[in-house]
Parts: structure tokens; C-alpha cells; sequence
């Protein structure tokens, strides 16, 4: 995006600058627009579990523009403030928790090369945001000064805390399976039919999957484990005493970290953008097939094609996890807080660990998945670590590094094998990293 | 039956039974038998085992197998005497000076022993590089004779014992002993301690006898000391008893002082303590009297080198014509001379130690005094054997000693037979006046070997042990009648004790040597004789001793009156003592057997009868060369006659006559005083009170003794114990509070300096420790601050190090 | 030369580790609050870790003459032990908190000598 | 006029650093115990990001994750439970200030003379763009496998170069205890109710 916008802009930060602003804006989007049909979805959702039709007067035939309904009252409600709040602390929460969640699409490819910036920790770097938002919680708790808000608060605080522990072990399984924590490789990894996905991969990441899940919705205060806003106990939780549009940026955080963490199961379980069938694989074949090569001027055209295939994949797969998860809400009764307390560190994290040891030996003895192992297997079975490691220097590197090996007498067959052989796709999302290093 | 292994293993057979019961009664006395009477009769029957194993190789072995040379001996010994006269022309000076050379062949073979001793050594108690010490036995006739004289007498006097010491079977009060609280002492009897102590002197007495060396001699002339003390003492509670034991141990100690002198002398030159030649080693006599030099005494080359030490370089061996050299020259202050006197002094060494044991002139006082024992003791060690120990001795030794020193012999000899003569007419304790009657027949004994009469010192020594021995005995059965010592209580007891008084009849008889003159006599008659006869002898060779000879024939006069004196005034005339006359009674069956036999023996022991008697058996143990004539190096003038010239007519008749005249004389003044009571001895007494009391102090020895030694060093430990009192336990109690005074000044010191200067350190350091713990203010945040600012002044000083002194 | 322009180089990595050090530093000496010390640690800690992270980064000091990975690796252990002392030190607080029913550190001065 | 492109590094850099140095002078200088937390969330999240400018990707999120995310909700947990009534601002003396500014003073003139005097450190040469450095060296080092020190020419250096895997044993072990240990120590008590002031 940067370099397409440099050759307008004059001042090459300048440049920079607007291209990280587009990114940031077609991520709110996202996370804006999601929100918004979430909370249209919910209420459908859950009106029919619940055996009724949910909103349907509403604009329209669905009642759709119901939660733009809300968004106006909200809007339009006094923004109230507790007098014994502490004023800035008060005023800033909302903003910390909804800045976490967003941050979390920094690292989300929506399609092979659509990703903000590809950073090789991105899993990682998605947990750990997504652990921030819960400074969020804790300051609004504490800020509103009302007992019932800081014990909101605490507990929030208390489960997201102690769910973050299985969490990282499960999102370690598949990091382990596939070598690299980059989101973008895993995915590549998974092109290919349905069975690449890597929840098939074999049975314990399949289990994997299912704590994963559980411990996601767990810390995004969702369903099952929603104590936070247990309206019975306490009332609203931590944002009783928000209301407004404040209250609304809270909950656009909450959506926008569902989304977020559905969206990192699709990539780490469900192959990211890559769909059931490999469509875009027959498409390229065909293409290559009618004498499509990379050179010709269409290829940018089918390759964007691709991707906006891969990205509706990507999208259908998370707005599925937050179906599942609301409809999870709607069926399953709220556990107490010892009971979500015993579920984190009895249930979760013993069978994660155990699932965690499963894979590893798996991964040890049969390196192939469960099912067809597609050929990406197969020539990496040596080196399952070996990750499509960009060689240092670009191509010319590798004559070079032998001979470097060679005069200084290093002996070479110490160094690992670096794989020079990457498919295509992979070298071309590189060079597009490659340029961006300058941008956060 | 070889006499050479028989005989050493028959005599130490019969010399060990003696110890055995003495161990037996010491472990297991008084539990034999009743308060300890199976005891005398163990000892009894051990003493008369001994008894017969000595007879037996006596007339079992060693007669038959030596025989007696009786008649080679005579004729050519009166040849020999007269060739020897002839020629010797009294030429004292060329006589001296040829003496070492050849001397006539004929005199030689006199001089080879008729016997050779049968030498050997038993056991090696252990060998302290050249010195052997070891038990051996040296076994001539003279060995034989003398064990089988001592253990007939000891067997006699223990059946005597058995009967006189009865009355120690049960509790015995003694009357003499006078306790604190003026009671009598009630004590228990001690029968059987005396038989124990009567075995051991036996076992003592052989081993004398029998001893192969004069180290083992030495040994039990020390063990007989201690039985002597132990019986004398017997009676112990009695402060007589216990002193009288003492003096004699303690006289006898200073004999022994000087042969322990002569011993190392012996040993110090001649390497060897050994008598005989034991495998192939040479003793003493064979060292003395080399066959070389025909068995004539010449300074052994031990002794030579000795005196010429210091001529002689360090271990450089001098050639034996060095040695010769040196013993030939014998002017004042040569070696030569040196090694003469070396080998005088030996000889008056051992002399010492039997002036000492035999009671003579200076060291006779302890034996009147040990009457003290009970009268066996006395019969047995104080007459017999003990005191004859110190003769057989000097008889033993008689090869080593020079000329020199059988002259001193003869004299002190003299001596102690005049003074103990004298001193027995005035005494009135019927056991005193025995025991000077011994003193002065030792003083007959030394005179003889003295005057060179070997055999008849020696045949004297036997004969006076019966008679002696009977006497004591007899008096001892006296005394037991009686229950007192003193003559003047007793008197015509022969009606009442006819066995005892006619067997000491027969005893007087015999020490007076009574018998006619050139036929037959009692014991005595032979031995007194044979002494006069060689005095006469040595008169003729050394006028200027003729004193000798008067003073021998003196002594035999006085012996005469003092023992019928003491006949009569027991036997004779009316008792003096009317209560003691009634109770007197003759002694049992088992006290005068014994000394009926003796009695026999006192008679018919000097006889030769058929070839057979003392004088040719101890003739056969004549030491070689002593037979020869010999003349004194230092005193040149001094010729020791051949023994054999006393046998000449020319002595022998003249000596016959000469006893028997005084023995009458003595006779007839006795029987003219108190046999007919003619004269009064009280009047003779008044008359001569001077001379009286002079004798009935005993000379006055005692008290001379006393003021000469005993108040001497009582003062002398007075005054070292006053000067210990004072000077040293003085000095020393000052130093103590010395001490004490410093070790107040050092606590003093130790408690103000030492303890102050570490309580002041000690308080400034809790004061410096209290200041400083005022920092710790535990508030965290200000050691936050100290730490801060720590490293902070850290950085400024490295960087100043960095800077300034490690130069940019 | 607009610094905007230059290249970052390490020393101001240093400088800001070694503000924050001191501001750690004068937090944990004036703050009286037990967390308000609990808190200068953790800025302590962030200042050494921004100095570690400085030397070992790959570009400021390329390879030979920087830490290399030790530096990140150091870092990365000196964040988890911090989180694990400050468990303790949270725990410690709480247990003085219950003790004490304070939570001022100027209080807890048994220990003065 | 040259490029006038920034160096976007440097200026997210000043950003960061801004941040970063800005709160840690404002945890400072609040007396309010809950600012002071917040600000000092803000501060370590600055800190997060220089790691990232400095290349340490793997740090930065690590930071993020475990630092901010874990540490800092410990202490946020702490100041909620005993942040009540006076102790929320507890007031420091001004001799206090005044010692604490001499001192940090004193300390920062001493620390940035250090930082700013060596030379070697003013100057960052120009590497050319390099690929995204992984945190895959990263792993293996701490796996024990120092890939880095192929490249080190410096046999010396390489020598020094040592896996990180027993640190990491060690360390794992080592937050189990504490965990365990503080957790044991936070135990409610059973009489909590009769604790008394003191007791």
C-alpha cells in the first residue's frame, strides 16, 4: 500500500502515514460494521432460541436497522458521570478496552497479503492485546466508585486473567504444528481442501479447538462466563454506571474482540482464508492452463479475485464463531465464579496441556496430518521447524552464504538446511513485507 | 652310675626338696594339720630326704667312685716333706724372687688336685654381654662332705624343733613381751612360720654349698642373712628379739660390703664369677692358678692389665711379653705391684664378707645377741652351718687368697678366739656362753686356714658342728626344762636330766678335745690338734708369729674351763634354784634322740677307721697348688708351710702334747671351781673386778660400737633432719608464699588492666555499634535513598579512577 | 539535522532507560504507598530492560559489535522473574495489608534497629 | 532540499520514548495510587513499543503480554484491594521530594553522562533493509541452539555465545514456586475476621 501511494505524495512520510491511516480506517470499518450486525444478530439469535422472532419492526423486513435504533438512543442519552468517580480514570476506560480489541486486527490476515502488517509474532501479539482490554474493565470498575462496578470488575479481571493461561496453550498447538506464530504462513500452510485445515490435522488439535474456544469466549466475557454483567448479581458489572455512548464503545470493544478472537480460531483451526474446496488453486491451474502467467497485466486482477474469495471465507468463518458463541449464550446458564474459576484451572488448562503433549508426539512420530497430507507436507518432513524462512539476503544470498561458510572455515553442515525452496505465494507476500519495515 | 651327671643332679635334688616345702608351708601352713603342725612334719621329712639323697651320694657315689687315696698320700708326702725342708734355707730374699720359676718336679705332682670338681651350670639367668650370671654348681668332696653334714645336723635339729617348738601349736602368751596396757601379748601360735623359715635357711645353706659361682654364693650368703634375721626374730613382739635380729643383719651387711668389693674386683679383671672351668670357659681358680706355672699363685693377666691401664693405648692388646714384663717387675708403683695388690684386696674382699657371716673379731657382736632365736636357731644356723658358711669360704676361696692375706686371716683369727674365749668364762646366760665358745672355734677355723692348714680349719669346721650343735641343743632342752637361761638358777639337774646332761658331757668332752694324747680322741682332740700342729708348723717358718701358736694353745684352755664351768655349774653341785629344780624334767623322747645321736657322732666323727674319715676325704679336695710352700711378694719375710710338714713328728708330737696340757689345765680349774666348789669364783672375781667387769661388758664392743657408729650417725641424722626442718621446709614454705603473693598480684593485675581495658573496648564499641544503629531507621525508602546514593558516589569515584589516574 | 531525520542510535535507548531507572529510583524512595514502591521496581526494571533490548537489537548494533540475542534474551527473563516477584511482593503487601490494616511503609518499621 | 522523509524509526521512537519517559515522571509525581498505576501502564506499553522499534519483536510481545497484561493487572488487583480511604494519596513530605529530586538528579547526570560519553554507542550505521528478523533464533537460542553464532567471526565471542535452555528450565520451575508461594502467603486467613490492628 505505501510504496503505490509514495509515487503521489511527495514527502515519503507523508505517504506512510496516509497509507497506515487507510489501514487503520478499513479496520474500523470492520470492526464497526461488525458490531453493528452482531448486534442485530444477537438479538435474532437469541429471539429464536428463545422461540421468538426477535426485532422485525425495525426498518425493514428483518428488523435490520434495529441496532442502528440503539445506536441513536445511545447517542442520544446523557453521558452521567458517578460524582465520587475519578473523572479521568472514568473517562478513559472505555477507550483502553475498545484500543485493545482493535488493536488485535493489527496481526489478522483476512486474506493471503490483506493484513495490516504481517508481523512474524502476530499470534502472540494478538494474545497479548487481547489480554490488555481487560485493563479496561478494571479501570471503569474501579473509576465508577460504586461497590457493585469494582466487584464487576474484580471478577472480570480474575476470569480473563486466569483464561488467558489455557488460552496461550492451545493457541501453542497449532503454532507448534506449523513451526511459525506468523498468521499469514499458518494459513498458507492450510491451503488446499478442507482436510489441510488443521483442526483435522489430528485428534488433539481437534480437542484443542474446543477448549480454545471455551477459553475465548471466557475472556471476552462472553455467554457461559459472562459475570461481568451478570445483570442478576450485579447489576451491569463493571459499566453499570456507564451509559451513552460510552456504554456503546464498551460494547463495540466487546464485538470487536469476539470477532478478533473468532477470527484467530478460523486461522488457526479453519484454515483462514483458504475455503472448504481449493477454488482458488483450480482457478490459478486454469488460469496457468489458458496461458495466465504472472507477467501478463490480468494476473494482479485474478490474484485480487483470490483474495477477496480468501477474505469472504475469512469473514463467513468468524461471523460463524460469533454465532456459535451467541447462541452458546443464549443456551448455556451462567456459572458462578468459583465454578468458571474451577472450570479455567481443573478443566481447561489440565486437558489443554494434556492435548498440548498429544500434538507434540503426534507431530513427533507421524509428521503428517491425519488425513491426505497435501505435498507441503511431504517436502517439509524433514524440517518441521524450518519455517518458509526468507533467506537473510534475497536469492543472491544463499550462493553467497556458502562461500562465506567456506572461507572462514566454519564448517557448513553445522548450519541447518535453510530452505531456499518456498512456493510461490510465499515469496510474494515477502517482498510486500519486506517493504513495509519502516511502518509499526 | 657316672658321678659326673649323677651327682650335680642328686645334690641340687636334695638342695631344691628344702624349697619345695618351703613354698608348700608358705602357701598352705597353717591350714596342715592342726594351727599349722603337719608343717614341721612336711619340713621334717623334706630335710630328711635331702638328708639321704646327700648320704647317698656321698658313701653311694662318690667313695666308691673316688675312693680315698690313702696310701699313695702318705709316703710320699713325708719324702716330700723332708726333700723340702732340706732345701729351703731360709733364704727369705733369693727364696722370694725364684719362686715364679720351675719348681722341683716331685712338688709339682703334689700340687696336680687328686680330684678334678665336677663343674656346671644348671640354668642361665641371663647373660649382660661377657657376664654370664648363672646357677651352677662346683661339686668336690668337700661339697659332699659339707651336704652331708648339714643336712644330718638339720635333720636332727628338726625332730629337736618338732618337740621344743610344741608349745607354739596353740595360743601362746608371751611372758617377755610387755604391751602398752601392761598385759602380756596373747598371740597365735606360730608353728608352722618356724619350720618355713628352717627350710628356707636349709635351701639357703645347700645353695652356699653347692653354688657353681660367686655370684650365685652371693646370692644366698644374702638368703641366709635373711633367714638368720627371720629366725632371730622369730619372737618378734620382744624388743630384744627384734633388735638382736636387726644387729645381725645389719653386721653381716657391712661384711657383705666388703666381698661385694672383692667380687667386682674379681669380676672386673677376670671377666668371669665361675669357680671351675664350665665348657671350655675358665674360672677364677683356673685363671689364679695356671698349670702352666705349676698351680702357683700368680696375678692373672686380667688383673695386670687392669693395673697397667693407663700404659695401654685404646684398644690395643697388650703382647703377653708386655704382660710378663709387667708382673715381673714388682718395685713400688709399677704395674706390677698395682696388680699384686689388686689381688690382695680381692682376697681380703671376700674375707670380709666371712668375718661378717662367721662372727669375727670386729664383726662378732651380732652373735651373742641372736641367742635371742629360739634354741634350734641357734643350734642349727648359730653354730652349725651358718656362721661355718664365712669358713667354708674362705676354705673355698683359699686358692685365690696370697700369702698376704691368710696372714691377716690367721691374725683376726687370733684375735677373735682370745677375745670370745675371755669373754665366755664371765658369761652366765648358758646360750651367751655357748655362742662365745663358737665365736672363738671360729676364730680356731680362721686361724688354721690363716696359718695355711686347710684341711684342718676345714675338718675343725666339721667336727665343731656336732658338738656345737649338741650343746645348743642341750642346753636348749635345759632351757625348755627350766624355762630360764641363767646357770646361776640351775645346778645339779643331771639327776633330773640324765640323758641331756651326759650327751653335753660328751659335747664338752669333745670341744675341749679331750682324748689320749698320741692314740685316741674325741672329735675335737683331732681337729684342736691339727690346727696346733700347723700354728707350730708356721711358727717354725715365721718366728716372729709365734704369738700365734701361744695364744692358740691359750684359747684351748680357757675353751676347756669355760664349757665344764658351764657343765658344772648346770649339772653339777647342789641346785641353786630349789623351784626350778623341782620342776625341771628331762625333755621328751623326740628332743633327746636326736641328741643322743649327735652325741655318737660328736665322739666318732674325727676318726679315720680303715682309710675312710674327714681328713683324707677333704684331702681329696685340696685345692691344687695350695699344698705348696709359698712365700708373700709384699711382705717377703712371710713362707706359708706345705701343709703335709705338719704331719711331721717334728710338729705333730709337740702339738699333741702342748692341747692336751691345756685342755687339762682348763679342765682341772674348772672342776677346782665349781666342779668341788674348792674355790670360789667370787673371790676370784672380787680379786680381778677390773678384768671381771672389763669381760662381763663383752669388752665393752658393744658400747665402743655404739659410741663409734651409732650415736654418730643418730647425731648426724638429728641434725640433717633439724637442717631439713628448717633450711628446706623453711625455704620452700617462703617460696610457697611467694608464689601465693604473685599469683594475688597477677589476679589483682588480670582483674583491673586486662578485664578494664576489654570492658572499655567492649563498652565503646556497643557505644559506636548504638550510634551507628540509628541509621537503620527501617524505613525502606530511605535505604532505597543510602543505596542510590552508594552507587551514585561509586560512579563519580571510578570515573575520577578512570580519569585522573589511568590517564585518557 | 533534524533528530527527526537521524537514525535512532543506542545511547538514546540509554537515555531512556536511564530516565526511567531514576524515575523508578525516586518512586520507590518517596512513595510511601507499598505499591507506590512495588511500582518503582517495575519502572527499575523496565529501564534495565530497555538498556538490554538497546544493546542486543539487530540494528542499532549490527552482529558483531552488539549483544546479539543475548541481550533479548536477557530481557525476556528479566520480564518473567519480574512478574514472579511481583506475585511475591503483592503477596507480601496483602499479608502486611491484613496484618497491619495499612498499607504505608513508613509503618513498617519493626525491623528498625 | 535533501529527502525530507523522516525516519519514520526515529519517530515512532521519540514518540515511544516520550511516552515512556513522560508517565514514568508522572507515576512519579502523582500521589494518587490508582493514576499511578495507569500511568504506569501507559509507560511499560511505551516500553513494549520501543522493543518492537528496536527489533526485539518477540520481547515487545512478550512485554505486552506478560508485563502489562499480567504483572500490571497483579498490581492494579493490589492497589483495588488496598486502595481504600486515606491510602489511596498518601502524601510525601517535601524534605522527602527535595531529597529524592537531589538524589535522581545527582543519579541521571550520573547515568546519562555514561550513556551519552561513549562514542561507539552515538552512531547506528546504515545496515541495508534487511528481511524481517524472526523470532525463530530467538526460540532455538532458548532451545539451546545459539543459531546466531554461525555468523559471529569472532571465535571469542562465538565461544561466549551459550543456549539459554537450563535459564529456561530453571526459570519455569522457578514461577511455579513463586506462584505457588505467594499464593500460599495471600491465603485468606481463617480468622480474618478477628484480626486485630497489630496482632
Amino acid at each position: 500500500m505505501a510504496e503505490f501511494l509514495k509515487q503521489y505524495l511527495a514527502p515519503e512520510w507523508l505517504a506512510y502515514a496516509v497509507a497506515a491511516l487507510v489501514h487503520a480506517a478499513l479496520l474500523i470499518n470492520v470492526v464497526a460494521v461488525g458490531a453493528l450486525i452482531f448486534i442485530w444478530l444477537e438479538r435474532k439469535v437469541s429471539g429464536r432460541i428463545q422461540d421468538r422472532l426477535g426485532p422485525t419492526r425495525v426498518g425493514g423486513k428483518f428488523g435490520w436497522l434495529q441496532t442502528l435504533a440503539d445506536g441513536l438512543k445511545l447517542i442520544t442519552k446523557e453521558d452521567l458521570m458517578p460524582d465520587g468517580a475519578d473523572r479521568m480514570l472514568f473517562l478513559l476506560a472505555p477507550y483502553i478496552s475498545f484500543c485493545a480489541s482493535y488493536a488485535a486486527y493489527l496481526a489478522l490476515p483476512f486474506a493471503d497479503g490483506w493484513v495490516a502488517t504481517r508481523l512474524n509474532v502476530a499470534v502472540f501479539f494478538i494474545i497479548a492485546v487481547v489480554g490488555l482490554e481487560v485493563f479496561g474493565v478494571i479501570l471503569a470498575g474501579y473509576a465508577s466508585a460504586s461497590k457493585w462496578s469494582l466487584f464487576g470488575a474484580m471478577r472480570e479481571a480474575a476470569q480473563v486473567v486466569s483464561y488467558e493461561v489455557p488460552l496461550g496453550m492451545c493457541v501453542v498447538v497449532p503454532v507448534m504444528i506449523t513451526g511459525t506464530m506468523d498468521l499469514v504462513a499458518i494459513s498458507q500452510m492450510q491451503a488446499g481442501w478442507f482436510t489441510q485445515w488443521l483442526v483435522f490435522h489430528d485428534p488433539f488439535t481437534f480437542v484443542i479447538f474446543w477448549v480454545y474456544f471455551t477459553c475465548a469466549t471466557a475472556s471476552v466475557n462472553r455467554a457461559p462466563f459472562d459475570l461481568a454483567e451478570a445483570e442478576s448479581e450485579l447489576v451491569a458489572g463493571f459499566h453499570t454506571e456507564y451509559s451513552g455512548l460510552r456504554w456503546s464503545i464498551f460494547f463495540m470493544a466487546e464485538y470487536g474482540s469476539m470477532f478478533a478472537v473468532s477470527g484467530l480460531a478460523a486461522i488457526l483451526f479453519f484454515g483462514g482464508w483458504n475455503g472448504p474446496l481449493p477454488v482458488t488453486a483450480w482457478l490459478g491451474a486454469a488460469g496457468e492452463a489458458i496461458g495466465l502467467d504472472s507477467a501478463s497485466t490480468l494476473y494482479p486482477l485474478f490474484h485480487y479475485l483470490g483474495n477477496f474469495l480468501g477474505m469472504l471465507n475469512f469473514v463467513g468463518k468468524c461471523v460463524f464463531g460469533v454465532t456459535f458463541m451467541m447462541w452458546a449464550r443464549w443456551t448455556l446458564p451462567r456459572l458462578r465464579i468459583d465454578q468458571v474459576m474451577t472450570t479455567c484451572l481443573k478443566y481447561c488448562t489440565p486437558i489443554a496441556a494434556v492435548m498440548f503433549l498429544g500434538a507434540v508426539l503426534w507431530t513427533y512420530f507421524i509428521p503428517g496430518g491425519l488425513f491426505i497430507p497435501n505435498n507441503y507436507w511431504r517436502v517439509n518432513e524433514g524440517q518441521i521447524t524450518a519455517t518458509p524462512q526468507p533467506a537473510e539476503k534475497p536469492a543472491e544470498a544463499t550462493p553467497a552464504a556458502p562461500a562465506h561458510a567456506a572461507d572462514d572455515g566454519r564448517p557448513s553442515d553445522d548450519k541447518p538446511p535453510r530452505t531456499a525452496s518456498v512456493d510461490s505465494s510465499a515469496s510474494f507476500a515477502e517482498a510486500a513485507a519486506g517493504g513495509h519495515r519502516g511502518s509499526p | 652310675m657316672d658321678p659326673v651327671s649323677t651327682l650335680p643332679m642328686l645334690l641340687g635334688l636334695a638342695w631344691l626338696i628344702p624349697l619345695a616345702s618351703f613354698t608348700l608351708i608358705v602357701f598352705f601352713g597353717p591350714r596342715m594339720g592342726k594351727a599349722g603342725s603337719k608343717a614341721g612334719w612336711l619340713a621334717t621329712a623334706a630335710i630328711m630326704a635331702s638328708c639321704a639323697l646327700s648320704q647317698v651320694a656321698l658313701f653311694g657315689i662318690w667313695l666308691p667312685k673316688y675312693g680315698v687315696p690313702e696310701a699313695v698320700h702318705h709316703e710320699e708326702h713325708a719324702e716330700h716333706g723332708a726333700g723340702e725342708h732340706a732345701s729351703t734355707d731360709h733364704g727369705k730374699s733369693e727364696h722370694g724372687d725364684d719362686h715364679a720359676h720351675a719348681v722341683p718336679a716331685h712338688v709339682e705332682h703334689a700340687a696336680a688336685p687328686a680330684v678334678r670338681p665336677i663343674t656346671g651350670d644348671w640354668y642361665t639367668l641371663g647373660k649382660f654381654g661377657s657376664l654370664k650370671v648363672t646357677i651352677g654348681y662346683y661339686i668336690d668332696s668337700l661339697t659332699v662332705t659339707m651336704f652331708a653334714m648339714v643336712t644330718f645336723i638339720a635333720t636332727c635339729i628338726h625332730f629337736y624343733a618338732y618337740g621344743y617348738m610344741h608349745d607354739e601349736l596353740h595360743e601362746v602368751v608371751d611372758h617377755e613381751v610387755k604391751l602398752a596396757n601392761g598385759h602380756h601379748l596373747h598371740r597365735p601360735g606360730r608353728f608352722s612360720r618356724f619350720f618355713q623359715y628352717l627350710s628356707l635357711f636349709c635351701f639357703s645353706m645347700l645353695g652356699i654349698v653347692i653354688a657353681g659361682n660367686i655370684a650365685m654364693v652371693f646370692v644366698f650368703w644374702e638368703l641366709v642373712g635373711i633367714c638368720s634375721y627371720f629366725l632371730i626374730g622369730f619372737y618378734i613382739e620382744r624388743k630384744s628379739a627384734s633388735n638382736a635380729a636387726n644387729k645381725a643383719f645389719i653386721v653381716n651387711r657391712v661384711g657383705d660390703f666388703g666381698m661385694i668389693i672383692g667380687l667386682m674386683i674379681l669380676f672386673g679383671t677376670l671377666g668371669t664369677f665361675a669357680f671351675g672351668d664350665i665348657d671350655g670357659e675358665k674360672g677364677i681358680f683356673s685363671l689364679v692358678r695356671t698349670p702352666e706355672n705349676h698351680y702357683q699363685l700368680v696375678v692373672p693377666d686380667g688383673m695386670v692389665k687392669a693395673a697397667a691401664a693407663d700404659q695401654i693405648a685404646a684398644g690395643v692388646e697388650p703382647t703377653a711379653e708386655q704382660i710378663k714384663a709387667w708382673r715381673a717387675d714388682v718395685s713400688p708403683g709399677t704395674p706390677g705391684r698395682w696388680a699384686y695388690w689388686l689381688l690382695v684386696i680381692a682376697g681380703l674382699g671376700i674375707f670380709c664378707g666371712c668375718v661378717g657371716k662367721s662372727a669375727q673379731f670386729p664383726l662378732h657382736v651380732w652373735l651373742p645377741d641372736a641367742m635371742e632365736g629360739p634354741t634350734p636357731v641357734s643350734a642349727l644356723v648359730h653354730s652349725a652351718t651358718m656362721v661355718a658358711a664365712g669358713v667354708y669360704l674362705v676354705g673355698r676361696f683359699f686358692p685365690v687368697f696370697t700369702p698376704e692375706v691368710l696372714l691377716t686371716i690367721a691374725i683376726i683369727g687370733c684375735i677373735t678366739l682370745f677375745i670370745a674365749a675371755t669373754i665366755a668364762i664371765t658369761a652366765t646366760d648358758i646360750k651367751r656362753v655357748l655362742a662365745y665358745s663358737t665365736v672363738s672355734q671360729l676364730g680356731y677355723m680362721m686361724l688354721a686356714l690363716g696359718v695355711g692348714g686347710w684341711v684342718a680349719g676345714l675338718f675343725h669346721l666339721i667336727t665343731h658342728a656336732f658338738f656345737k650343735s649338741l650343746l645348743f641343743m642341750c642346753s636348749g632342752s635345759v632351757i625348755h626344762a627350766c624355762h630360764t637361761n641363767e646357770m646361776t638358777k640351775m645346778g645339779g639337774l643331771r639327776h633330773k636330766m640324765p640323758f641331756t646332761a651326759y650327751t653335753m658331757l660328751a659335747g664338752c668332752l669333745a670341744i675341749m678335745g679331750a682324748g689320749v694324747p698320741f692314740w685316741i680322741g674325741l672329735s675335737g682332740h683331732y681337729s684342736k690338734d691339727s690346727i696346733l700342729a700347723q700354728a707350730l708348723n708356721f711358727k717354725e717358718f715365721n718366728p716372729q708369729f709365734g704369738w700365734l701358736f701361744y695364744i692358740a694353745a691359750g684359747g684351748a684352755a680357757i675353751t676347756a674351763f669355760y664349757m665344764f664351768r658351764l657343765w658344772f655349774m648346770t649339772f653339777a653341785g647342789p641346785p641353786r634354784d630349789q623351784h626350778i629344780y623341782d620342776h625341771a624334767h628331762e625333755s621328751p623322747k623326740v628332743m633327746y634322740y636326736p641328741l643322743v645321736v649327735l652325741a655318737l657322732f660328736a665322739v666318732g666323727v674325727g676318726w679315720t677307721v680303715f682309710g675312710f674319715g674327714i681328713q683324707p676325704l677333704l684331702e681329696q679336695a685340696r685345692p691344687a697348688g695350695t699344698a705348696a710352700e709359698a712365700t708373700g711378694v709384699l711382705l717377703t719375710h712371710v713362707v706359708h708351710p706345705s701343709e703335709h710338714n705338719s704331719h711331721l713328728d717334728k710338729y705333730h708330737v709337740p702339738a699333741e702334747i702342748w692341747a692336751f696340757g691345756t685342755a687339762m689345765s682348763g679342765f682341772l680349774l674348772a672342776v677346782v671351781f665349781y666342779g668341788l666348789r674348792i674355790l670360789n669364783p667370787a673371790e676370784v672375781r672380787a680379786q680381778f673386778r677390773p678384768i671381771y667387769e672389763f669381760l662381763i661388758h663383752k669388752w665393752y664392743f658393744d658400747e665402743l660400737y655404739n659410741i663409734l657408729f651409732v650415736q654418730p650417725t643418730l647425731f648426724i641424722a638429728r641434725r640433717i633432719a633439724q637442717f631439713d626442718k628448717t633450711v628446706i621446709d623453711g625455704f620452700i614454705d617462703r617460696l610457697a608464699m611467694g608464689v601465693r603473693m604473685i599469683s594475688h598480684l597477677d589476679d589483682l593485675f588480670d582483674r583491673y588492666v586486662i578485664d578494664g581495658l576489654v570492658n572499655t573496648v567492649s563498652k565503646w564499641i556497643y557505644a559506636i555499634g548504638l550510634w551507628f544503629h540509628g541509621a537503620e531507621t527501617g524505613r525502606i525508602r530511605q535505604y532505597v535513598m543510602f543505596i542510590v546514593i552508594g552507587t551514585v558516589t561509586l560512579f563519580i569515584l571510578i570515573t575520577l579512577y578512570q580519569t585522573s589516574f589511568a590517564g585518557l | 539535522m533534524n533528530p527527526l531525520y537521524t537514525p535512532v542510535s543506542v545511547s538514546h535507548f540509554l537515555v531512556v532507560g536511564a530516565i526511567m531507572f531514576v524515575a523508578g529510583v525516586v518512586c520507590m524512595a518517596t512513595k510511601r504507598n507499598a505499591l507506590g514502591v512495588l511500582m518503582g521496581i517495575e519502572l527499575v526494571l523496565n529501564g534495565a530492560n530497555v538498556n538490554f533490548v538497546a544493546f542486543g537489537s539487530e540494528y542499532l548494533r549490527p552482529g558483531v559489535l552488539g549483544v546479539g540475542l543475548d541481550g533479548q534474551l536477557v530481557a525476556l527473563f528479566v520480564i518473567v522473574l519480574a512478574a514472579a516477584e511481583a506475585a511475591v511482593a503483592l503477596a507480601i503487601t496483602l499479608n502486611f495489608y491484613n496484618n497491619h490494616s495499612t498499607v504505608d511503609v513508613d509503618q513498617a518499621d519493626e525491623l528498625k534497629g | 532540499m535533501e529527502a525530507l522523509n523522516f525516519n519514520w524509526n526515529s519517530v515512532f521512537f521519540y514518540l515511544f520514548a516520550a511516552i515512556a519517559c513522560g508517565f514514568s515522571i508522572a507515576v512519579v509525581l502523582t500521589s494518587n495510587i490508582v493514576r499511578m498505576a495507569f500511568y504506569l501502564i501507559l509507560a511499560l506499553g511505551a516500553t513494549a513499543g520501543l522493543f518492537f522499534l528496536a527489533g526485539a519483536d518477540f520481547v515487545g510481545a512478550m512485554q505486552l503480554m506478560i508485563y502489562v497484561g499480567g504483572t500490571l493487572v497483579l498490581l492494579i488487583f493490589g492497589v483495588m484491594l488496598t486502595a481504600k480511604g486515606p491510602f489511596i494519596s498518601m502524601k510525601t513530605s517535601a524534605g522527602e521530594w527535595l531529597m529524592g529530586a537531589v538524589v535522581g538528579g545527582s543519579l541521571l547526570a550520573v547515568l546519562l553522562a555514561a550513556a551519552t560519553s561513549v562514542k561507539a554507542w552515538q552512531t547506528t550505521p546504515d545496515q541495508p533493509a534487511q528481511a524481517q528478523v524472526t523470532a525463530t533464533r530467538l526460540g532455538m537460542a532458548l532451545m539451546g541452539a545459539r543459531v546466531d553464532s554461525l555468523e559471529q567471526t569472532n571465535a571469542e565471542q562465538r565461544r561466549g555465545m551459550s543456549g539459554y535452555l537450563l535459564p529456561f528450565e530453571i526459570v519455569s520451575v522457578h514461577l511455579l514456586v513463586v506462584l505457588i508461594g505467594s499464593a500460599y502467603l495471600a491465603r485468606p486467613k481463617k480468622r480474618a475476621g478477628r484480626r486485630v490492628v497489630g496482632e
